[in-house]
């Protein structure tokens, strides 16, 4: 705002002089000025309508991908899993809205703050202010309950709710927020907008929407869980050889991967927060809006590139062609731009895509190899590809992209386009950091689950799956015509061994359907 | 914009005599600066627009949300029919409220109860009051309506009943509700310039009165006068579960919904650039527009964490139909007050709402009142409480702003009982006017036969009876066709227990 | 733009004559023109963010558009086809990403050119200029992959992969960008806004937001496709009478339905590409914000009309309220009223629609007769009701709306509206050169195809479906429980006959679903 508004400026008394010997110079002056401060609060005004305008709609759409991740996980688990899978993703949503307002956004960017945690904005008290105002905290809040979202696929389908619903309230209330402290607010120490003292390696580490703040804490939150609960049975044979469970409708996956595909653009170019920003010259035809335009543009190239990469590799490695690893090599090629969308030209952007493609491939061999089960890849996808995506923007990052979005001069960037290699160690430190408080916090918490007996639910169960035994009922009834108490009766008799009755009644109330 | 504006009369007056040409020269500047003002108000416009327009986009893609949400609800045997419904409302509606809807809502000027002008959007725009898409907008809010009452009668409703009632409630019913509280010539609405109702008028912003308890008690008469689903209750009288064929949908359609929410109520400001107190300040409406989404997400998701522990102790099941339908209790209970409470507050009104929601479905159980998307208990139940809410809670700067000073603001916040007054008079108005209107419709239609399908009907389906086919067919091989579906209508088949 | 600057301009030396004898009347003029120069500037940059804004979300809608059409062709087609069809709508926009990034865009829109095909920005190469933003690029990739996927609802259910991969690149990255050239272009022959040269028939041809430029394409290359590869097994019987196939899913059918109606939203009044700019005089209500808005309207009533229309036709022809119908029906109406909907009155635009479903209904009848097979009528819709369409604006076109929209005075419009048959025969004129080349392109290529034998798949495979035999698997597995390995084994027992054991290895590695 400042820098837009300043050559507005009028003072009376400067011009008083110059209009000198006219009848009432210093009225006429002061007439004149009164005009141009008018005009210039117009324009604040304008700005603010404009950025909240902009910020507000990226914030639906970025929590439309919440409705992507429910539809993709519900498609890629076993129908009788898809009630408990889809209720964690609307209590993601639902309980990651009432912890980041009471506390995670409070440790996120309450400013003024040390590097390591925020300290103001607790239950969003004193809020707005001219920093921030409340579409920030919608969008921010929606990035946030993306990361548990990520979580929440990998321990799918063998997970106890109870289990489920302690790490969510603590990744999204504490880790999460922590996280997004020291990379994304003025004050964090990695931050590369720091203000409150010397950026890291003179650079700060650049992840623009968040490859590590977002995707890499909840694929490493994942990739604890799941591997702390181990695989689920019948997923990896006797003899040890991996066994696919395929997931009960590929219609929902697809769903939820354009979903997910239409809500990133809410995710990549909403994270600019401004639009109307001119760089350089004011009037110029190219400012803040041709670079969101820019970032959705490498979005979506490294996205279809990763999709096309996987699709060509699966057929040659597999034989088919298969749509469910087209979407998820799709959305691996989303979570590697993501870090770097802003900063560098389309075309790196397509080697961004074709690298995730192949990290995501790797990935998911080495997880194979180590008996590793993630129902989702969401491990595999967000945590592999999302690293890739840092060190992609510490190789690839153009200079005058970076200087114009970050602000400053020379900035260094990426290592392959002649910046120097600072860039890039302030994201192998922001790899390694993510990596190291993810465990050291998320870790010991499933542990503790696992100890407590409260992480596993029971072979019984499993097999039976969770929505008969917990969530009362199968989430499907398409044959059931007019036997339809006799089938909630069977049901029933699964969950209450008890019951004499041949044809049980239902014990619920009909409210509960 | 009155400080941009220029008096070249005033300014020659100050350059006076030693200039050149004083009048030339003020008038010269003086133009300039109209052109500034000129151009801002195109900007203006310009931002409004969009933020309108694209919150009435979102508002209509809640109408697919209720379409999956119903579809996921019922059982498969009926689904070509909640959804044939839901694209209906959406299309008839869409005609309706062009020709005579939105006329009837905002024809101003125009007496207090009902509106006359802009039949077929003649003359719109108007003058800067009503564009084109404040009429899409108004168009989606008319459709929601609609949607609300067809998810209580589903299953066991006549096509052409259907046709009838929603026509008859997008085209008249709610548009007169919609302009006694909304338009600025409406008896009770709080944008009234005088005599306001109570000296106070109701707040109702972005209709949990005028939408939701409209529709929720429009269901209520047709369910009540329909009675119950064949099975709902046993012959002793206990209420059995019907469960909706797709938990899928049901999820799917709740997402959309709230996705959609963002559109309802924050939209409702219709517009975004407009400062309140000083020009330049980082406080405005957009700010105001913020904060309305943020007490919304806040209100739905204190419900839902609410409903799903509630539950949990209640049935002893984490119940995932069941969270959705309390989250949406908690968005349709935060629409009246969304924009005038602060986010704590939004935070007791979901929890309430949840409890509200609760109570009214133990209650219709008890009275054998079946519903099978319990529409009528969440919009209407919880949309009352909305309603009451916000004579509590609303907040005097809020309000101030919002609608100007003279409005009362809640009795829990200092502002007094005038505005509750006016809130439960809003309440018994809507229940009175939809029961007068929708009551008899209901009931003539029933003693015409209209209204309900025959019991083997029912049985078999409306698909297969009246849509020419069951909405699924996963299980075709090539021998397909209408034999195996057919089967299932025929108790010959044998079913395989699971 | 230039409107909005240009009565803004202040001129020191046509200033300071008439503030003469100040004291410093010079300066005082130049101080007062800064000031203006910077009110200037900052509108130009406040239309650019609102513009790009605007355009922005519009393309992100049409994006949502993809996934509308995804969803619509996956309940249309058979269970067992449905990983295909899905797996080629989300390559229809991977591969137009990239096919339209290296040289689609540049066809279209590589201005200064020839009237035939454009010849810049190859690779977004000096990109973006004063005339395009990646805002553009963005929100023409989304039109050129709609009618890719247009085509493939015409040949779903009996197309080889590999065919569909050649044709919807040959589609978005060549036959679509030179017809969107000739229309849309400023360079275009035929284009109503052309500046290069006279408009055909003083007029040009007006296709505002693409009922010929994209629906017809889409709709003629699809007639070509399912012509040359004839009907699917069992669509006629062996007495020649049509039996219909049904789709395996209403539920995604509506859902594909309405995502498409809401992603029109973006399609058509987001064809206006800026909101910003005022019609007339300045600061008047009136403005192209009104004419989104009406343009908004129109669509819906079209499509509202053709809705009902089609609903109570169908009950009187068929007997039944058909939910599926009339879905079709509406998308006729919104595909017919595309080219118009931005110069007629919404009375006009009900006109349309109820026209639109009348001739959907005529094709099908057409179609039956002829025993053309479209699994999702796409070459009715959108090649019958296009057509319709671009007749239709060169009958109702309004005068003061063509002048407004594409600049002018008195320009030739629709002939009942008393404009003449000027426009009506470039309408004319435009959808003969359309279903001219799109015949001439895309015809001898499915030949060529259908001669190379890549074009259908096997009988077999056919009876099978292609989920089996080409894509790893059925899209759902509702029932199955844990005999998941068998079932496994059962679906690749049909592929590979030769499997002796009861219980089959699952053949495809477990990364594969």
């Amino acid at each position: 705002m400042a820098s837009a508004t300043s050559p507005l400026t009028c003072s009376a008394s400067d011009l008083a002089p110059l209009l000198g010997a006219t009848a009432n110079a210093t009225a006429a002056a002061a007439f004149l000025c009164s005009r141009f401060t008018a005009i210039s609060d117009r324009f604040v005004d304008t700005s603010y309508a404009v950025d909240n305008t902009y910020l507000l709609f990226s914030a639906y759409l970025v929590f439309a991908m919440q409705l992507g991740f429910a539809m993709l996980c519900a498609g890629s688990v076993r129908a009788k899993n898809t009630m408990n899978i889809m209720l964690t993703n609307v209590l993601d949503a639902a309980a990651g809205g009432i912890s980041y307002y009471l506390f995670g956004y409070a440790f996120a960017f309450g400013s003024p703050s040390n590097g390591f945690i925020g300290k103001h904005f607790f239950g969003l008290k004193e809020f707005p202010s001219p920093l921030a105002d409340y579409s920030f905290f919608l969008y921010q809040w929606a990035f946030a309950i993306a990361a548990a979202g990520i979580t929440s696929g990998s321990i799918a389908e063998r997970t106890q709710f109870v289990a489920y619903l302690i790490y969510s309230s603590f990744l999204t209330g504490f880790v999460y927020p922590i996280v997004s402290h020291w990379f994304w607010s003025g004050d964090g120490w990695a931050s590369p907008a720091r203000t409150s003292g010397p950026l890291l390696f003179s650079s700060g580490a650049i992840d623009f929407a968040g490859s590590g703040v977002v995707h890499m804490v909840g694929g490493i939150a994942g990739l604890w869980g799941a591997l702390i609960e181990g695989p689920r049975i019948g997923r990896f044979d006797r003899s040890g050889r991996s066994v696919a469970l395929r997931g009960h409708s590929a219609s929902l996956v697809v769903l939820g991967s354009f979903l997910l595909w239409f809500g990133w653009y809410g995710f990549n170019p909403g994270s600019f927060l401004t639009i109307l920003k001119a760089y350089g010259t004011e009037g110029d035809y190219y400012g803040q809006w041709s670079a969101v335009g820019r970032t959705a543009v490498t979005t979506t190239l490294a996205g279809c590139t990763a999709a096309l990469t996987t699709l060509f590799s699966k057929r040659l490695l597999v034989g088919h062609w298969t749509v469910t690893d087209v979407c998820n090599g799709l959305l691996g090629g989303f979570a590697a731009i993501t870090s770097g969308c802003s900063v560098v030209e389309p075309w790196a952007a397509m080697v961004c895509g074709f690298v995730a493609a192949w990290v995501l491939i790797g990935c998911n061999k080495l997880a194979e190899r180590f008996k590793y089960d993630d129902p989702l890849e969401a491990a595999q996808l967000h945590g592999g590809c999302g690293a890739w995506g840092l060190l992609f923007t510490g190789l690839f990052a153009r200079g005058g992209y970076v200087d114009e979005v970050y602000g400053g001069h020379g900035r260094p960037h990426g290592l392959f386009m002649g910046g120097g290699g600072r860039l890039l160690a302030a994201q192998i430190v922001q790899i390694l950091v993510i990596a190291g408080w993810v465990t050291a916090t998320m870790g010991p918490l499933f542990y503790w689950l696992h100890k407590m007996k409260l992480l596993r639910i029971s072979g019984e169960d499993e097999m039976h799956g969770m929505d008969l035994t917990r969530h009362g009922g199968f989430a499907y009834a398409y044959t059931d015509e007019d036997d339809q108490s006799l089938r909630a009766g069977v049901m029933m008799r699964k969950v209450e061994p008890a019951s004499a009755s041949p044809i049980g009644q239902p014990q619920f109330s009909p409210s509960a359907v | 914009m009155a400080s941009i504006s220029c008096s070249s009369h005033h300014l020659a007056g100050l350059f006076g005599p030693n200039t050149t040409d004083p009048t030339a020269a003020a008038a010269y500047i003086c133009s300039a600066f109209t052109s500034v003002s000129n151009s801002y108000k195109d900007t203006q416009r310009a931002v409004d627009t969009t933020y309108l327009l694209f919150s009435a986009y979102l508002v209509f893609a809640m109408q697919l949300g209720f379409a999956m949400l119903c579809a996921g609800s019922v059982r498969a045997k009926n689904t070509m029919n909640i959804m044939l419904t839901n694209v209906l409302d959406a299309a008839a509606g869409g005609i309706f409220y062009y020709l005579f809807g939105f006329a009837f809502a905002f024809g101003s000027p125009s007496n207090g109860f009902i509106g006359r002008h802009f039949f077929g959007l003649k003359d719109i725009p108007d003058d800067g009051n009503f564009d084109y898409s404040n009429f899409l907008y108004q168009w989606a809010f008319a459709i929601a309506a609609a949607g609300i009452t067809s998810g209580s009668i589903a299953e066991r409703t006549h096509f052409v009943a259907y046709l009838i009632y929603s026509s008859f409630l997008t085209g008249f019913v709610y548009p007169v509700v919609s302009h006694w509280f909304w338009s600025s010539d409406g008896w009770a609405s709080a944008f009234k310039t005088s005599d306001r109702l109570f000296g106070t008028g109701v707040i109702d912003f972005a209709g949990s009165g005028v939408v939701h308890m409209v529709g929720g008690i429009a269901g209520l008469w047709g369910a009540f006068i329909e009675g119950p689903r064949i099975g709902r209750f046993d012959h002793s009288g206990r209420a059995m579960v019907l469960r909706g064929h797709s938990a899928s949908l049901v999820v799917l359609g709740t997402f959309l919904l709230w996705f959609g929410w963002y559109g309802f109520n924050p939209g409702s400001f219709n517009k975004i650039l407009y400062t309140y107190g000083q020009p330049g300040q980082f406080y405005g409406q957009w700010s105001a527009v913020g904060r309305t989404a943020v007490t919304t997400t806040l209100a739905g998701c204190m419900a839902a964490l609410t409903t799903l522990f509630g539950k949990r102790i209640l049935s002893g099941h984490w119940n995932a139909i069941d969270v959705c339908n309390g989250l949406l209790g908690g968005f349709a209970a935060i629409t009246a007050g969304c924009s005038v409470v602060e986010p704590w507050a939004a935070i007791v009104c979901g929890f309430v709402a949840s409890l509200v929601l609760i109570g009214c479905n133990k209650l219709a159980e008890k009275l054998r009142f079946d519903d099978p998307l319990e529409a009528a208990q969440l919009h209407g139940g919880c949309g009352a409480w909305g309603v009451i809410f916000t004579a509590l809670f609303a907040k005097e700067e809020y309000v101030a702003e919002i609608y100007g000073s003279g409005v009362h603001h809640g009795l829990f916040m200092g502002g007094g009982a005038k505005l509750l007054a006016a809130h439960v008079v809003q309440i018994l108005t809507i229940v009175g006017w939809v029961s007068i209107t929708m009551g008899p419709l209901f009931f003539i239609l029933h003693k015409l036969n209209l209204l309900r399908i025959s019991q083997e009907d029912e049985m078999a389906g409306m698909d297969l009876t009246r849509h020419g086919g069951f909405a699924y067919v996963y299980h075709d091989d090539d021998s397909q066709k209408h034999g195996v579906q057919l089967q299932k209508i025929e108790p010959a088949a044998t079913i395989p227990s699971s």
